[in-house]
């Protein structure tokens, strides 16, 4: 966290209401997310106790283990999540886009893809957990259950894992998505908890949204007053309608705040590069479906030296391309860089269009722009900038001085002998400059599986799931 | 660093000369070697011998650095040491070499294998490696193996049959952007140093430890040795009265001039400023720094060792900070161009006559992870061949002894030693005793 | 002799120890001592720097209940559901003479199959258990062949802050490999190799006590203390089973930490020297043990004993709510976290900060370059959100 | 019915303004109490949309008492043994009805009804006598036995467990493992004694279960016997009739007598 954001934290602590740190909404929000508020039973790891989910705020499911120590009714109660999620899920696969690749075979894009959104990071640990726990079910064999468990687990399993992956909106997580654009006058920690961060956004901080019985925590963990006075007495009358009302109580509260959240985060205009990254999740999502079209087995318990490494280099290059959007998207995020000294904006005032290096044929046209900025500039001559007004552009800062800098287009400025219309900053004109660039090369090539090198273990045997994996009981 | 492996003796009593003929006497016996290389203890120097020692035998050698400064270090060493010897040195498109390399015999550069002719040693960093398939080279030397992340060894442990792996294991750790906790525990981590993965998977490989540091004083092996090798140890090169720092102008009195005679004097200084909670650019503190630099200069320093006698000119002489807007600030402040300012990343793996060194916890009010990693005060205290000066508030021992100890532990992940904590407990009670 | 040490036995305070044994009495008052557990001094490392808490638990006052009656109680309930979980859950590793144990100890630590004496301490009277634990782990320490393997519900001592603090590991193992090792029973779930970091941190910080009151025991007894391992033995349910799987835990950090406070907590004296004479955190319990202090009272005596609030506090201190709305009232940049204090430099209030940020407030002497970047900082935040 | 859920619903708002209230006015006192109010009107509430007070469960008509239920499975194990195993054999065997907690006041009874009328009864359920010859904890065992088989030296736990797994494994095959509770059983048990299971997660073989228990048996059984010999002569020369059925009395509850 920045000293901007530290800056809006004491300005929200002074106001009594949360100040916001993004200018546009740098997550996508799809026209019809799953809203999903798992509840786990307390001291299991992946006992489910209930869930409310659905696409409309008015229509909520409720989802019960009335028992929850019997392991039936909780294989029941996955396969009643599975009847509402796979549908939605499957739902997106039909209209889809071909998508043609360099050196690659075209491919089906879905058109659109869903959306899950839980309330906290709990959320999205206890998903990936459920995926875990129910993935490698199998329909037949001693321990039975009903088909659609295992394809529910891969999904979640799936969901879970691209929570994880820097700027996928597949699975978001409220409070992260909200702390992303708002700083409340609290801690981080505090943060986590959805009643409090909305009260700050929208009320002002609140005593009650840390008071269980008047904000039931969001899951997944349940208040333990509840489960001790309420909850616990619910279960040992063996009446399922009274236990399933109780565990209502306790989601009906978080199923608000979650739409509200949502308003929220809705009201907020989208960041230029939030479809791109968008983009990249339908693709992703659409290669996951195949995946399971062709009956490839369920995730591994954990990657492979290949694998491991595969996907940190997916990740780290998904992270450093987010945060480079999300500063070119909005001025306020670009305001940190600018507060580090890498980055700065000002006012253009002065121009040389028709500047050019080099002799004859390798004669090249770089303009020079002189900007009159505020900003503390941390840059050594020589290096590369680019500019969120021309993303196509690539610059060279020349010199940096009494508030005044000097920099030299080098790139994007095509062949011509002079500047096209606009192509070079006006006199006048506000424009930034930073050293935060996202043209990454490739990673290079790793080898496949099998060749697995001494250093790391060697190949691995083939990965079967096995008896173990489909029959571990659930206490 | 991990406690030593079964394979380890204790190698501090044993001569250099011993080690490095132990290792080379290892290398066709074992598909790899691992040598671990306290600050300074002629890691360079092996490099060199072994690449010769293999070049001898005519098969071809792939060597490994992690960085163009260390691989172009390596080449200059090599054809110094060995002119004879072809050398290939591949980069990356970019890379434009330094002007005093070309003249280098035997050097040839070039973006691809094709380009270098059929060279007894091909030198690149590894992220160049990691381009170049379609070929095995029966042997592979890997440089500052510690500081490699191990998915970039996983990238090109494909390329060599076996492998000397060499680097010290006391600094600082490789990391990454992103959160890696879903792989903890497994031995192939990809955060994890080329080294570790390696010998989790090859735990029988022969692990050596050169002994004696060449570059750290008698006055700083010890305290180095005690605070961050507390298994393993070193001991220096040199003794007392070995090295000596002069300076030839008197001073004035000031807190700093005190600061550098102390540091003349003993190798160590510690100038300490009033007790406060600062920004991490600290501006009195940056001022502290540069004005010792300065004076520094202005004083005439001349450094005397067993390699002569010779001026402390300013190509000699570092400043180290924890973060890069505090280097930014240091250099702002002003300082000659030919003074190194940079993190201890950056100064992993380089040596001066004296540094000067910003004490990653001065001013902090509580500790992070960060500002306790055992490696970034290791390579700052051991980057000087006769005197370190470190600028520091007052309050770090108040500091570490309230900081909350609550690290997450992760299952099947071996306790890193040292602990931050104690390494920099016991540096900063080293300090005390050169207090200004 | 063990009956005595029933009765919170407390050695006779001795000269300089005195004084501070008896300013810390006085601290508590009227209040028995809050006896403390494992999980109370590990905790003892939660917050250092706070000498509220260092005091109140030097003294062995009972925080919960300090918080109860100021009308901020601790926000740490556990689920009776978690409770059961974890009762039942040891009571399998434990049935049948620890059967799953011993297959544990077979698998993963090469425990010899004629390895399975177990002795259940309890099986004494209660007042003999630490007595009975004493004898049993002299005699396995001395090596008579027939030591026995497990010894279950083993009752040690530790002296903290001149109060005997009595522990009660789940179980101590012997010969793996001729040394003790601490068996820790926790029912949080390994899943695939790998538990929650916080609880198995928390699990090894509590561990780390009982290897040192082990420890500390066979030196009593004129043995090498070393022969206790700092490999914790770690079961945990595996997966989403109940089935048990046990982890080694390397536990020598926690060790030098706790040894650490341990050192910290004979120097209180510098703490009270800061106390005024007659401050005491009594809560005056009526003859049920109810509170009687009237409340301000006791709230002005804490505030004498100044606190380091943190968020972090939140999960480990009973009395966190109570130091977050004294940090509220006093607008402390603390309530905002350890990092954005730190990041503030010197300036600890938020008008302060506030102000600085505006220019409504002219730096004091040393905040100049503070005052600079949150300037800097508003100024841009002004720019990007007008 | 439907007009006290309103009232209940009614004062449910008001006791929840009345928290907040308390909140904003500090007065955690006032809110702790209202909180109170607030949870007995909810279950108030809870118990009338979901009816009637639960009854309690009417215990299916037991044809065997829990006393016999319990002496069968001790008779089919054969050695002392805890609660939940004898409930678990008399479950998968003999279709039992009892559960762990009916089982902890049982000694008690035995007990009292032996010193009413020594004998009177042709068995006891009675103790495991420990090493100190009190009563071992959570341990049951048959009077019928000879006292050998009732005391319990250092490795007797794990050799009474090898005991009662060579038990359950051959009963289970004499008579058909039945349904799958018998095998589950099996299963636990087998898994804790090697060479038991060949690592498959089918159902283990009951003769193999047997063989390697015995073959780990015979590891423990000379000093296991001759702590146990030991043991029981001790009892027989220091312990009365009672205390040899229920142990010699500790310290402790020679305390609670005292204190009566």
């Amino acid at each position: 966290m920045s000293l901007l954001t530290s800056l809006a934290r004491l300005r929200a602590l002074e106001e009594g209401i949360a100040q916001p740190v993004a200018t546009v909404r740098h997550c996508h929000l799809s026209a019809r997310p799953m809203v999903f508020v798992p509840l786990k039973l307390s001291g299991e790891a992946a006992a489910p106790l209930a869930a409310m989910l659905g696409t409309e705020r008015e229509r909520p499911r409720l989802l019960v283990v009335t028992q929850p120590r019997n392991r039936d009714l909780r294989f029941a109660w996955a396969a009643e999540l599975a009847g509402v999620l796979l549908p939605y899920i499957e739902g997106f696969l039909a209209d889809t886009e071909t998508v043609e690749r360099r050196n690659a075979d075209p491919y089906e894009r879905a058109m659109d893809a869903p959306q899950l959104i839980v309330p906290n990071q709990g959320g999205v640990a206890f998903t990936r957990l459920l995926g875990r726990s129910t993935r490698f079910r199998r329909p037949d064999g001693p321990y039975p259950v009903p088909e659609s468990v295992p394809v529910l687990g891969r999904w979640l399993t799936y969901f879970g894992e691209r929570a994880a992956y820097p700027g996928s909106a597949l699975m978001l997580a409220a409070t992260e998505e909200l702390g992303r654009h708002w700083a409340s006058g609290q801690s981080g920690l505090e943060d986590a908890n959805l009643a409090a961060l909305l009260a700050w956004i929208t009320t002002g901080p609140s005593e009650e949204a840390e008071d269980p019985l008047v904000w039931p925590p969001a899951g997944p963990a349940t208040d333990p007053g509840f489960d001790a006075e309420v909850l616990a007495p619910a279960i040992e009358s063996g009446k399922p309608e009274r236990v399933a009302e109780a565990l209502r109580t306790q989601l009906e509260p978080t199923w608000r705040l979650m739409w509200q959240a949502i308003d929220l985060l809705a009201g907020l205009p989208e960041g230029a590069s939030a479809a791109q990254r968008w983009e990249q999740d339908r693709g992703s999502f659409s290669g996951m479906a195949t995946h399971l079209a062709e009956g490839a087995p369920p995730q591994a318990r954990r990657d492979g030296a290949v694998a491991a490494a595969a996907r940190l280099a997916r990740m780290e290059r998904a992270q450093a391309a987010y945060d480079v959007q999300r500063a070119y998207d909005d001025p306020l995020v670009m305001a940190e860089y600018r507060l580090t000294g890498e980055a700065f904006a000002g006012e253009v005032v002065e121009t040389d269009p028709d500047n050019t290096e080099g002799e004859g044929r390798s004669r090249k046209l770089r303009p020079l722009v002189v900007i009159k900025t505020d900003d503390p500039v941390r840059l050594p001559p020589g290096a590369t900038l680019g500019t969120p007004q021309r993303r196509a552009q690539g610059a060279e800062l020349v010199s940096a001085g009494e508030g005044l800098v000097t920099v030299k287009i080098t790139k994007g400025m095509g062949r011509g002998r002079t500047a096209a219309p606009g192509a070079v900053p006006e006199v006048g004109e506000r424009v930034c400059y930073t050293s935060l660039t996202d043209d990454f090369q490739g990673s290079p090539q790793l080898p496949e599986a099998e060749a697995t090198p001494w250093t790391h273990g060697g190949p691995p045997q083939d990965y079967v799931p096995d008896d173990e994996d489909a029959q571990e009981e659930w206490s | 660093m991990n406690p030593p492996a079964a394979s380890a003796g204790p190698e501090q009593d044993l001569r250099p000369e011993q080690v490095i003929s132990d290792v080379l006497a290892d290398l066709p016996r074992h598909r790899g070697v691992v040598v671990d290389s306290p600050p300074g203890a002629g890691k360079s120097t092996l490099v060199v011998r072994a690449a010769a020692h293999i070049a001898a035998t005519g098969e071809p050698l792939m060597i490994v650095a992690q960085t163009n400064e260390q691989v172009d270090d390596l080449v200059t060493r090599i054809s110094g040491k060995h002119p004879h010897l072809s050398v290939g040195r591949l980069s990356a498109g970019g890379y434009v070499p330094p002007p005093r390399m070309l003249e280098l015999p035997g050097v040839r550069f070039g973006t691809r294998i094709q380009d270098l002719g059929d060279p007894d040693i091909v030198i690149a960093t590894a992220d160049k490696w990691a381009w170049i398939g379609d070929r095995v080279w029966p042997w592979a030397i890997v440089d500052e193996a510690y500081q490699m992340r191990s998915d970039k060894l996983l990238r090109i442990a494909g390329s060599f049959e076996r492998a000397l792996f060499v680097g010290d294991p006391g600094q600082l750790d490789p990391f990454s952007i992103v959160d890696g906790d879903r792989w903890s525990g497994l031995s192939w981590d990809p955060l994890q140093s080329a080294v570790s993965v390696l010998l989790r998977h090859n735990p029988d490989l022969p692990v050596h430890r050169l002994p004696v540091s060449w570059r750290l004083p008698a006055s700083a092996a010890p305290v180095v040795s005690r605070a961050f090798y507390p298994f393993t140890g070193f001991r220096a090169g040199t003794s007392d009265g070995d090295r000596r720092l002069e300076l030839a102008t008197g001073g004035m009195g000031t807190v700093h001039d005190r600061a550098l005679e102390e540091a003349a004097r003993s190798g160590w200084a510690l100038l300490e400023l009033p007790n406060r909670h600062t920004v991490r650019t600290d501006g009195e503190a940056v001022q502290a720094v540069a004005l010792l630099a300065a004076r520094l200069l202005q004083r005439g320093a001349v450094a005397s060792s067993e390699q002569g006698e010779r001026p402390v000119t300013a190509d000699r002489i570092a400043v180290g900070a924890a973060h890069r807007d505090q280097v930014a600030a240091i250099r702002a402040a002003g300082l000659p161009a030919e003074i190194t300012v940079d993190t201890a990343n950056r100064l992993q793996g380089r040596e001066y006559d004296v540094t000067i060194v910003l004490h990653p916890l001065s001013g902090r009010r509580d500790a992070t992870a960060f500002h306790l990693e055992s490696g970034r005060l290791c390579v700052l205290t051991s980057r000087h061949r006769h005197a370190c000066v470190v600028v520091a508030r007052a309050g770090i021992a108040e500091l570490l002894d309230a900081h909350p100890s609550a690290e997450p532990v992760q299952l099947g992940v071996p306790v890193k030693f040292p602990d931050g904590w104690e390494a920099n407990q016991s540096v900063l009670d080293h300090l005390s005793r050169h207090r200004v | 002799m063990p009956s005595e040490r029933l009765e919170a036995g407390r050695p006779a305070p001795r000269g300089e120890a005195m004084s501070t044994q008896h300013r810390l009495d006085a601290l508590r008052g009227t209040t028995p001592p809050r006896p403390h557990d494992a999980r109370a001094i590990a905790a003892l490392a939660a917050n250092p720097g706070c000498s509220r808490r260092a005091l109140m638990d030097g003294a062995g006052v009972d925080k919960d209940a300090a918080a109860r009656h100021l009308g901020f109680p601790a926000p740490f309930g556990q689920s009776p559901f978690a409770i059961t979980r974890g009762n039942v859950f040891e009571a399998l590793v434990k049935a049948d003479g620890c059967a799953e144990l011993l297959r544990m100890l077979r698998e993963a630590l090469g425990l010899p199959v004629a390895e399975v004496a177990y002795h259940d301490v309890e099986n004494v009277g209660a007042h003999l258990r630490h007595a009975h634990t004493r004898a049993l782990i002299d005699r396995a320490a001395t090596g008579g062949q027939d030591a026995g393997t497990l010894y279950d519900h083993p009752l040690l001592t530790l002296e903290i802050a001149g109060h005997t603090a009595y522990l009660e590991p789940d179980v101590v193992a012997f010969q793996l490999g001729g040394r003790f090792h601490i068996v820790e029973i926790k029912s949080f779930a390994v899943i695939d190799g790998q538990a929650d970091p916080a609880a198995v941190a928390a699990a090894a910080r509590q561990a780390a006590v009982y290897v040192l009151a082990l420890r500390t025991l066979l030196e009593e007894l004129g043995h090498d203390p070393l022969q206790v391992s700092h490999d914790v033995v770690l079961v945990c349910p595996e997966n989403f089973a109940n089935r048990p799987v046990a982890t080694l835990v390397d536990v020598r950090r926690q060790l030098a930490v706790l040894r650490r406070q341990l050192t910290r907590m004979t120097s209180l004296d510098r703490l009270l020297a800061a106390l005024p004479e007659d401050v005491t955190f009594d809560l005056r319990p009526d003859e049920d043990g109810r509170p009687t202090r009237p409340v301000a009272e006791l709230a002005d005596a804490l505030r004498g004993a100044t606190a380091r609030y943190a968020p972090d506090c939140l999960s480990t201190c009973d009395l966190c709510f109570f130091c977050r709305d004294e940090a509220r009232q006093e607008g402390a940049c603390d309530l905002l976290g350890r990092q954005v204090r730190d990041e503030l430099g010197g300036v600890a209030s938020v008008a302060e900060a506030l102000g600085l940020a505006d220019g409504t407030r002219d730096p004091a002497v040393g905040q100049e370059e503070i005052a600079r970047l949150l300037r800097n900082a508003e100024r841009l935040r002004r720019e990007c959100l007008t | 019915m439907s007009d006290r859920l309103d009232d209940l619903e009614r004062r449910i708002d008001e006791l929840r303004a009345g928290v907040r209230k308390a909140m904003r006015h500090r007065d955690p006192a006032t809110a702790r109490t209202l909180r109170a109010e607030l949870r007995s009107a909810e279950r108030a509430w809870d118990a009338l949309v979901s009816g009637e007070q639960p009854e309690v469960k009417a215990e299916p008509p037991r044809l065997v008492t829990v006393r016999e239920q319990v002496h069968q499975g001790l008779r089919l194990l054969g050695a002392a043994a805890q609660p939940r195993l004898i409930v678990a054999v008399s479950d998968a065997f003999f279709g039992g009805t009892i559960r762990s907690a009916q089982l902890t006041s049982l000694r008690r009874d035995e007990e009292r009804s032996f010193r009413s009328s020594p004998h009177g009864r042709p068995y006891y359920l009675c103790a495991a006598l420990t090493d100190r010859l009190s009563a071992a904890r959570g341990l049951l065992t048959l009077s019928t036995w000879p006292l050998e088989r009732r005391v319990v030296g250092p490795l007797s736990p794990r050799v009474d467990f090898l005991t009662c797994a060579i038990a359950v494994a051959e009963h289970g095959e004499e008579h058909g493992a039945g349904d799958g509770r018998a095998a589950r059983l099996l299963v636990r048990m087998a898994r804790n004694i090697p060479g038991a299971t060949d690592g498959t997660f089918g159902p283990p073989v009951p003769g193999q279960v047997a063989a390697a228990a015995r073959a780990e048996l015979r590891v423990h059984a000379e000093r296991d016997t001759r702590d146990r010999a030991e043991l029981a002569e001790r009892a027989t020369a220091q312990l009365g009739d009672t205390a040899r059925l229920f142990g010699a009395a500790t310290l402790m509850t020679i305390k609670k007598e005292n204190a009566k």
